[in-house]
């Protein structure tokens, strides 16, 4: 692999780190607001290992118009585009969840959650 | 926030400029970038910024939670009956050509018409889903427990 | 008739969207729940016929008119007919029990939780039909946030954190499953899954590839619930009203462990996973620790549908080892195994439904004495739980003999041997729940029936699924026949 | 981007969290833009920046925004996590090169679109028409997803009667 090479290929590492920082909150944290951010940051670096493939140098974005010729690929924009709508409905279903569970025991942090209720019967 | 009539008056102002992009992106989708999503996103924002604004009664004013709620699967309806009525023309499922006699003009039609659909379910959701956020923390300060 | 067979594969997963959104309209529950039986049993004969149909063949069909792969592909072969039929089965049957059985749902939702039902059941109808690994991704997200909502509408609190946990966890399953699908979809540029078995052969040892896999297997089993990632599923079962917990124990982890055989066998070849990597090691390690654990585990249990997801984990231990074996008996075995604990697990959370709605409470030792208080439900579980040990005559007999089959000619007698012992364990659990009803008196004049009288659907429901235990359990031919041909098509597709 | 993320991860503030989770959102669609997705682009500054950031905010209102200090060990999420990076990582080295236009993802199918969606549908913005028609369904399944969701929280968040929530959920 040549140096060139390399330099390449960190844009896979830089959204590599970004993935690992928001599955790291999502297993971390008991707040569960924070895992629903951290799941979205989590799913938004997914989109960029689809995009970032898609992407041809000197290409131009695949809307087709006189003067271009090379566009980059619009098959992962439009896998993307419906990634993000489920993504964003999965978090108001989740928020939803919270604001219940916060009603229903006055916390959302989840080792308090956990005290509480009849967990095991 | 609500009080200051600058704030007021330009969010007055902004509104219907931003419920013309709406349209711009929604109709405009087949040009640039843009489509039924992210135009009904914008339109879901206009609701919101009415309602930070002007308070949830005012924006119920404009379009009642009623509407929202059963705007909601006629947009899905919407879509499903577009596949369902090109089946019935002997095509395949969702094939638009059928909607035409020129098949690329019946896509074109199809695309328009599928779009809108998708508009119309993610405004009313989008904004049923802020009213159902803001109605809870209403209901929440009549009836601390 | 040629013509419109391929029809009916979209028809299967549209009829039941259309009634969803009907539902969602009609605002009187009874109403909507019987547009959502109507619907989803048209699904069901849909599914019938195109199982009969497949006997000619593949079913393809270009969803939009665009040819595969540029399109997006409906493809039913015999092997997902067969889950088709299982699926929709299953499905219509949750519905038809779920008038009456929701009380815990509030009036004005009722209509609507008919619709999220039927939206599960379109999503997992989807997943099962669709040749698109992409497609197959959306309807997993329909089903699974569809999922979330029946749960989280459960009587107790712990309803929504169950929901909760169950939403994390799913959702990361189905990140996972991007992932993988992304990295195949980069390797070869389809997302066809024909094609993309096609495409994958000459560049299956490339490192993009086995990582796509790994994360691909990685989030399919969390949302089988496969042994060691298994841990949402009994909180989530046991929290969620009792027609929900039916409908997703015999459809959304069916469809899971489906689609992994499918990515597993029909996109990679049976010897390819299964002779490098010890694979086989792995799984047979992770099905024996399923079947242990959830069996001693569900054996401990004081709540009677905590006990049943226990011991869906430990069924779902011996789908796997069947799977493990790699071997025509083996799948064969897993696949009846499939048909028959998705049945029977759903007619066992139908009673456990019906006592809690009659008498008040699913915990087991509550229940002393329901023996002779509801002869026949309790009965229907007697029938059942003999279905869940695998006695003969039952369609738990079945998958268990064909798997313990397979092992033997496997060459692992000593696997044979703790399927029989673990099936043992099903004897002890289920036998302390039918000690308790019967022989037990210590609370009979404490226990009163509720005001509600059962209603009739949901005892024809037990009934219905009763029945079919014991036809299916008799009437072998039925059932293994089918078993048998998908069988061979996974085993044909590593040609 | 990932100094963002990592004030998000430090931050406990959760309003804090929420306006930082935007700016993220706005500069994952500024790198969108620079990768030619312009549609995903939009889509991500509307949704990420926009629309999730009111809703976590309209949600926060309802609950107490600040976090709690965590006492979980962080020592076998770690590994996970850093399992999960090494071997994302290493399968990105097998990828071909970026921007390389002879890759399968480039060769097959998608040159379809290209080629076609113009003459087909009279659609100059391919990822419409591929969006809307070719792969139409998965819009479909896109548009239910919204649907399923937008019932779900209503179901969840509708309330008529009164309910006490704690102690008395049993009627």
């Amino acid at each position: 692999m040549t140096g060139s090479q390399i330099l390449l290929q960190l844009n896979y590492w830089l959204i590599i780190i970004v993935m690992m920082m928001g599955f790291y909150v999502v297993l971390t944290h008991e707040n569960m607001i924070k895992k629903l951010i951290g799941l979205g940051v989590f799913q938004t670096s997914v989109y960029f290992l689809y995009i970032v493939p898609g992407k041809v140098i000197g290409g131009t974005a695949p809307i087709i118009a006189s003067g271009y010729q090379v566009y980059s690929n619009p098959l992962p924009h439009v896998l993307i585009l419906t990634a993000i709508v489920v993504g964003v409905a999965t978090l108001a279903l989740g928020l939803a969840l919270v604001i219940r569970i916060n009603e229903a025991y006055g916390t959302i942090e989840e080792d308090d959650l956990y005290g509480r209720g009849e967990w095991h019967q | 926030m609500k009080q200051n009539p600058i704030i007021r008056i330009i969010v007055k102002l902004l509104v219907p400029f931003i419920v013309l992009f709406a349209l711009y992106v929604q109709l405009h989708g087949d040009l640039g970038p843009g489509g039924g999503f992210q135009a009904g996103v914008i339109m879901a924002g206009v609701v919101v910024i009415y309602s930070l604004i002007f308070g949830s009664t005012a924006a119920e004013k404009l379009i009642s939670f009623s509407i929202i709620r059963s705007l909601i699967p006629i947009g899905v309806l919407i879509y499903v009956g577009v596949g369902l009525f090109s089946l019935i023309k002997g095509n395949n499922y969702l094939d638009y050509s059928a909607l035409h006699a020129e098949a690329a003009v019946g896509q074109h039609m199809g695309i328009f018409v599928v779009e809108l659909a998708v508009f119309v379910t993610v405004f009313a959701t989008m904004t049923a889903i802020f009213y159902a956020f803001v109605e809870r923390q209403r209901q929440n300060e009549e009836d601390p427990e | 008739m040629a013509s419109i067979a391929p029809h009916f594969s979209v028809l299967c997963v549209v009829i039941p969207l259309f009634g969803a959104l009907l539902c969602a309209i009609i605002r009187n529950s009874r109403a909507a729940w019987l547009l959502a039986v109507c619907s989803a049993l048209c699904s069901f004969l849909c599914a019938i016929f195109l199982l009969i149909h497949v006997k000619n063949g593949v079913v393809s069909y270009a969803i939009g008119g665009w040819q595969p792969p540029i399109g997006i592909e409906y493809r039913v072969d015999s092997f997902n007919a067969y889950v088709l039929a299982l699926i929709s089965a299953v499905g219509c049957l949750s519905i038809l029990y779920a008038h009456n059985a929701i009380s815990e749902v509030s009036p004005q939702n009722r209509s609507w939780y008919f619709s999220m039902m039927l939206l599960c059941l379109t999503g997992v109808m989807g997943m099962a039909a669709t040749g698109d690994a992409f497609n197959l991704f959306v309807f997993m997200e329909i089903a699974a946030l569809s999922s979330y909502v029946l749960i989280a509408l459960g009587k107790q609190r712990e309803a929504l954190v169950a929901a909760y946990q169950y939403l994390i966890v799913g959702t990361i399953g189905a990140t996972f499953y991007i992932i993988g699908i992304g990295f195949l979809y980069v390797s070869t540029g389809t997302l066809n899954i024909a094609d993309l078995a096609l495409r994958i052969t000459p560049i299956k040892t490339t490192i993009p590839v086995l990582t796509g896999i790994g994360f691909l297997i990685t989030g399919l089993s969390i949302k089988a619930a496969i042994f060691p990632l298994h841990a949402w599923l009994p909180n989530a079962y046991r929290f969620a009203p009792v027609p929900a917990s039916a409908l997703l124990s015999g459809t959304a982890t069916k469809v899971a462990l489906y689609i992994l055989l499918r990515f597993i066998f029909g996109v990679l070849g049976a010897q390819f996973l299964l002779g490098t990597f010890g694979f086989y090691e792995v799984m047979v390690t992770f099905s024996l620790g399923a079947i242990l654990c959830g069996s001693i585990v569900a054996v401990f249990q004081k709540n009677l549908r905590r006990m049943l997801a226990y011991s869906s984990v430990a069924q779902v231990g011996y789908i796997t080892l069947g799977v493990a074996l790699a071997n025509e008996n083996g799948l064969t075995g897993s696949l009846i195994h499939i048909v028959g604990h998705g049945i029977t697990k759903a007619g066992l959370f139908f009673v456990a439904g019906s006592l809690l709605a009659r008498l008040g409470s699913d915990h087991i030792a509550d229940l002393a004495g329901a023996g002779r208080r509801m002869p026949w439900t309790v009965g229907s579980f007697i029938v059942l739980s003999l279905s869940m040990v695998g006695l003969p005559g039952t369609v738990g007999f079945l998958g268990k003999w064909y798997i313990a089959f397979a092992a033997v000619e496997h060459g692992s007698w000593w696997l044979a041997i703790i399927v029989i012992i673990t099936s043992l364990f099903a004897l002890i659990y289920m036998g302390r729940f039918i000690e308790m009803a019967y022989f037990s008196s210590r609370n009979e004049e404490k226990m009163k029936f509720l005001a509600n009288p059962m209603s009739w659907n949901m005892g024809l429901s037990v009934a219905i699924v009763t029945g079919l235990c014991v036809w299916l359990g008799i009437d072998t031919e039925v059932l293994i026949d089918k078993a048998r041909a998908a069988a061979l098509l996974l085993m044909g597709a590593n040609l | 981007m990932i100094v963002t993320v990592g004030g998000m991860i430090l931050q406990r503030n959760l309003v804090a969290v929420v306006i930082l989770g935007s700016v993220y959102s706005f500069l994952a669609a500024t790198v969108l833009v620079v990768l030619d997705a312009v549609d995903v682009a939009m889509t991500e500054a509307a949704v990420g920046a926009g629309l999730s950031t009111v809703l976590i905010l309209a949600a926060l209102n309802l609950i107490k925004s600040h976090q709690s200090r965590s006492t979980r060990s962080v020592i076998l999420p770690l590994v996970i996590t850093l399992i999960v990076g090494c071997v994302i990582a290493w399968g990105t080295i097998g990828l071909p090169r970026f921007g390389d236009p002879e890759t399968p993802m480039q060769q097959h199918v998608s040159p379809y679109y290209l080629a076609n969606a113009l003459r087909e549908t009279k659609v100059p913005n391919v990822v419409t028409a591929v969006l809307a028609s070719y792969r139409g369904y998965d819009t479909l399944g896109e548009t239910t997803v919204i649907f399923t969701a937008g019932i779900g929280v209503l179901m969840l968040l509708s309330r008529r009667r009164r309910i006490k929530p704690l102690n008395n959920e049993s009627e």
